[in-house]
């Protein structure tokens, strides 16, 4: 055991991976000598050499365009995107290979490659340095999304996602990078892809989220003692439908919680899940409790995301529903 | 083969090249008459590209491997890969190799080291850098090519390729299959500078070869294939041809260009290919003839096999999304089967 | 009053908005000479030059980016992506450029931008020739995203969208580019941005759909004598939300179809909005007739999209739910 | 200015570029430390760039437009924007044309022409294309500058930009302020070659010029504007300079490179301006003395003038997203307030 913060977990995580495995390669902006702007890689290009661990040019579609190229040949490539604001340039890379290149080969060809990314606001980074664009690979069959809200699932979810044999895109919510330490095992473990947490459990009302708002609703429930289910996703793509439903039809009542714009956000299909599986089991509407649909601000970035009096606010209408 | 053809062989191998080149316009012709007719859907001719893809070919090792486009038939076809897969492709069959899920055109030919086409052009080049990194880290020898078109260099993906391979000093090459046309746009509108310069701009080696001439083209390969194998670094070869076709069978280029090139005039590979082994005396009219019925019969015959052969059956369009299916894709499936 | 299909409405509405106004500048890969692969703009260079009717280089992020460039300095710019699949390669001047401008200058800058491009499957196009992309630019905030399944609704679409001061996304459906010819007016008109249209009314369900299958959803309606209020969205951001939840409130069965794939297509937020606001109103889950998630496949093709069998299975389970 | 200064007036320009320099010198280390106080949040000095972005500004007329990037607070001094404006954005305060929504260093200032800086890299050049093509079907005899730095040419949008103002022959200048650093990838990493010499895969003119020297860079940026207004069409400039400072305020040198330039010594590019300008007459240390002084002042006062204005309201965070808000952002509005 030791105390870790999520970047601690991550740079460990990753240095165990490649210390057991050669065919593990890294690739990014800045990620060799610099280790990284927010240090997630730091020590590993020293420890593992530059051509593991491998500085790149500033181009995002080549750095996943090679990346699918090694994973083809049997590499394990982990790219970084500096920060999840600037994926798109590589947008066509991930919705056109790497999302499609085992379908297209008849299954011939496979792509078990771990895509990083720190997303998510909180950091005063405005409009371009906040994003939370999950919901783009979402709704991207072919994908696998995942998001870790501690040190522990980070490690976890991490060993998964290079275990797995299907392109993940692994997303770190930024905010939470050096939020709180918490105990990490020493030794391997796994979060099984596809699996929510439940951090807390309740009978009143059900709440799911994700990423860096896990903090901020469990904070919300202990202060104002809801008798909350709160759910965790942890895997975006494919979401936990089982923990969802269950959850929502035991209490009848839902809120969901993300940092991402409202509309097509994530929250957008847990609802319509609930709405196709459980309807007849609520007893209020299905609420959402998101950033708003406009870029990212700076200056008032904590109007843009969603916090306690938010929350109790969307809690109290679907406790009060009649 | 990795050393250029010596004198016993060289008939063999020439002939070889020159039967391929035969076999794949033979092909073309009866696909882009087919398509006609209705029994398939779409396709993309190689017609005029015979020469600089056979050259290539012949240049590579069956290790080697080819992130290939849309056009390459004639590169298929002499590295071996069989009449019957290419034409499973074009109908997407069952006995597809991608199972029927690519429009036509769209290869895999795993076995043969044919990388799985995409359709946005010039976006297996960065795979191909990627390959080739790959490749050496694990301290094999092979090289890794990515072909693509003329009208593709203008892409983001051709610049972030080349630059990388560079930066890399990587063993790949970069074939241009420059046939002077980007579905209407000709290459004088697509860039104002001849294709193998832009390789300077990456410190890169760029070549510029007749691709209408399978020899020199091999012979430009060859020096791309030793460097590359002597960790020389990356080449772009420019080939120049002429897209003697459409661009697909959707396209009708009476619209926006009036300059042709006629099977069998001088500017026609397999033309230019004939003359050259008639004179090496590898060839006569009456060799010529029987390569020429040979492939028609061999092309008409497999065709009417492999059309056959069924459609996948539905529930096929479920698999390989992911290793396994997740719920959502289970739940689909029951919904709509 | 001329008799027209898709295609040919949306060339003659650009002849006319290109010869009433001057400032008007399109571009994009074959549009010129070869009149676009669907032939869209054909004769439009021949009439306007090549300097209004660009054909540009391969690159579709510098069509995109140029356009946002040309509409800063008061051109507007109405550029064609040949095929919405490969959109991604311009994602990110989507995204970053295109949505974003207005905002991030403070209003100082404003892109009137109208950018084309066909969609959809239905012409055995496979992984890369039909796809349906609408939920990543509806999850964008700083777009407009609009979208027509008729001839007249194409032109009025068009007109609004050109004199949007807003960045417009407009898809065309290709497959009903020319699978119905209907009158149009010569003159102008307007369908205004937002507002969904009701093409069937009716009491007992309703089904909510946009595009492509349109046509579809009308032709099973009628077939099976479904007494459906049927929802043309049009406008896919904004949604007409009023239309949406009255309709769900009048009827309390409702059914989404669209051809994209479920998770995090339109259906999801179309059903978070009806459950947020008229859950107490439904008497039966709101279901989803959609695209699988999985990528397009070419033979398989008409399994992938939703037809007159599926959407009658979720209509009989809406109708006999209790 | 838009002709080559004549003598009558040099003095005055020069020294005007002198004092710009020396101001944005001055502001940056006021930010810089400002920084490390909590009284802003970020920045990317221009610290080693002021040499080449006052060049470039000197060889451009008001109209000109300008699609900068994140560190080009010389060039914006130089062209006429008050330091309020400036402090204004980097504060985020209520009177910040972009009302507090960027980061810092994500500048606009629309009547000066200068467009709105976004994060990523280069992706300003497309739009200096499109904007350069539109000015000149609106018959504008005006030229269109981006900048950028050496890494964004390995971008995708650098490579589409730079081939379509070649292909179009449009009025555009691209200048690359080559600080020799992208973060912690040193130029020689990023790529091969020289950075002008990646003109010419474009059929485009290339300039190598010191950046270090104002003078230098007025000259070679004159040429590419008369080049542009000429309808000769676009020109690349690499502007060689180096990043005295670091990255950005998050970001700490010491960790990849040993190398510095120190202030003052013969490297930077105001030391090389003062005695430029002293051997021409313009300086003398009195003078230098002088405008260091005032600039301090100017610096240190505006900044505790504009650090009072406080941050925007929170409904203005609503505004913008569309000519008029859609009923979503009414909604969220209504919630969130
Ligand atoms: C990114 C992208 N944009 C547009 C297209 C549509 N398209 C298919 S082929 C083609 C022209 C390609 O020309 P070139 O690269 O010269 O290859 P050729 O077809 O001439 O062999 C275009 C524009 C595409 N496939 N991908
Ligand atoms: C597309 C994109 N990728 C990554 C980043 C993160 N980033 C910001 S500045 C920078 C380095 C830019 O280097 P250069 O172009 O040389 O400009 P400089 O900062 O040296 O002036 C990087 C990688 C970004 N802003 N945009
Ligand atoms: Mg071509
Ligand atoms: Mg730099």
């Amino acid at each position: 055991m030791s105390t870790m913060n999520m970047v601690q977990a991550l740079n460990s995580t990753l240095d165990h991976i490649m210390s057991g495995d050669n065919s593990v390669i890294l690739l990014g902006e800045d990620i060799g000598k610099d280790g990284g702007v927010f240090r997630v890689t730091e020590g590993l290009q020293a420890k593992y050499g530059e051509e593991r661990v491998i500085d790149t040019p500033l181009v995002e579609l080549g750095i996943v365009g090679m990346s699918v190229g090694m994973s083809l040949m049997g590499v394990k490539a982990i790219p970084e995107i500096q920060f999840q604001d600037f994926i798109y340039t590589a947008f066509d890379q991930i919705i056109n290979q790497m999302a499609k290149m085992r379908y297209r080969s008849g299954g011939g060809f496979t792509l078990p490659m771990v895509l990083r990314t720190p997303y998510g606001g909180g950091i005063k980074g405005g409009l371009y340095h906040s994003q939370s664009g999950e919901a783009y690979f979402a709704h991207t069959a072919g994908l696998v999304v995942v998001t870790p809200s501690n040190p522990y699932d980070a490690k976890g979810l991490l060993i998964s996602s290079v275990e797995s044999p299907d392109p993940v895109i692994f997303l770190e919510p930024k905010r939470l990078y050096r939020a709180a330490k918490i105990e990490v095992p020493d030794e391997d473990y796994r979060v099984k892809i596809g699996e929510a947490a439940r951090p807390m459990e309740g009978d009143d009302l059900t709440i799911i989220t994700y990423g860096a708002m896990v903090p901020t609703v469990l904070n919300t429930v202990k202060k104002n003692n809801l008798n909350a289910d709160v759910l965790d996703l942890r895997t975006l793509l494919p979401m936990d439908v089982n923990a969802i439903i269950s959850s929502a039809k035991k209490t009848g009542r839902v809120v969901i919680v993300h940092e991402a714009p409202r509309t097509l956000g994530m929250g957008a299909e847990i609802s319509a899940l609930i709405s196709e599986r459980a309807i007849e089991y609520l007893y209020a509407p299905i609420l959402r409790v998101t950033g708003p649909d406009i870029p990212f601000p700076y200056r008032l970035e904590d109007y843009y995301m969603p916090g306690e009096a938010r929350i109790m606010k969307a809690v109290k209408r679907v406790m009060e529903f009649r | 083969m990795t050393e250029m053809v010596n004198e016993q062989n060289e008939k063999d191998v020439f002939v070889r090249a020159y039967t391929a080149m035969v076999l794949s316009r033979t092909f073309d012709k009866k696909i882009v008459m087919a398509q006609r007719q209705g029994r398939i859907g779409f396709y993309t001719p190689s017609i005029g590209q015979e020469a600089t893809q056979v050259g290539l070919s012949m240049a590579l090792d069956h290790d080697d491997v080819i992130f290939q486009y849309y056009r390459d038939v004639a590169l298929m076809i002499h590295r071996g890969v069989p009449i019957e897969v290419i034409l499973d492709q074009i109908m997407g069959n069952a006995e597809d190799e991608s199972k029927g899920r690519q429009m036509p055109s769209h290869y895999t030919a795993k076995k043969y080291n044919f990388m799985s086409v995409q359709s946005p052009v010039a976006t297996n080049l960065p795979l191909a850098v990627g390959a080739a990194y790959a490749l050496r880290y694990q301290k094999k020898n092979t090289v890794v090519v990515a072909t693509f078109g003329d009208g593709s260099t203008s892409t983001p993906d051709f610049h972030a390729a080349m630059n990388l391979a560079a930066v890399f000093n990587l063993p790949v090459i970069f074939l241009c299959e420059n046939n002077g046309w980007a579905i209407s746009l000709p290459t004088e509108k697509q860039t104002k500078v001849e294709i193998s310069e832009k390789a300077a701009a990456y410190g890169m080696k760029g070549i510029k070869v007749d691709g209408n001439n399978f020899i020199e083209t091999y012979k430009a390969t060859m020096e791309a294939v030793e460097r590359a194998r002597s960790g020389k670094g990356p080449t772009l070869i420019d080939a120049i041809s002429f897209r003697m076709g459409a661009h697909s069978t959707s396209d009708d280029p009476s619209k926006y260009r009036s300059q042709t090139v006629e099977e069998g005039s001088e500017k026609d590979p397999i033309t230019v290919a004939e003359e050259q082994l008639k004179s090496l005396g590898y060839l006569n009219d009456s060799l010529i003839a029987k390569i020429k019925e040979e492939s028609t019969k061999m092309v008409n015959d497999k065709f009417d096999i492999q059309e056959k052969i069924p459609a996948p059956v539905p529930s096929t369009m479920f698999d390989d999304v992911y290793a396994e299916k997740n719920w959502i894709i289970k739940e689909e499936e029951d919904d709509i089967l």
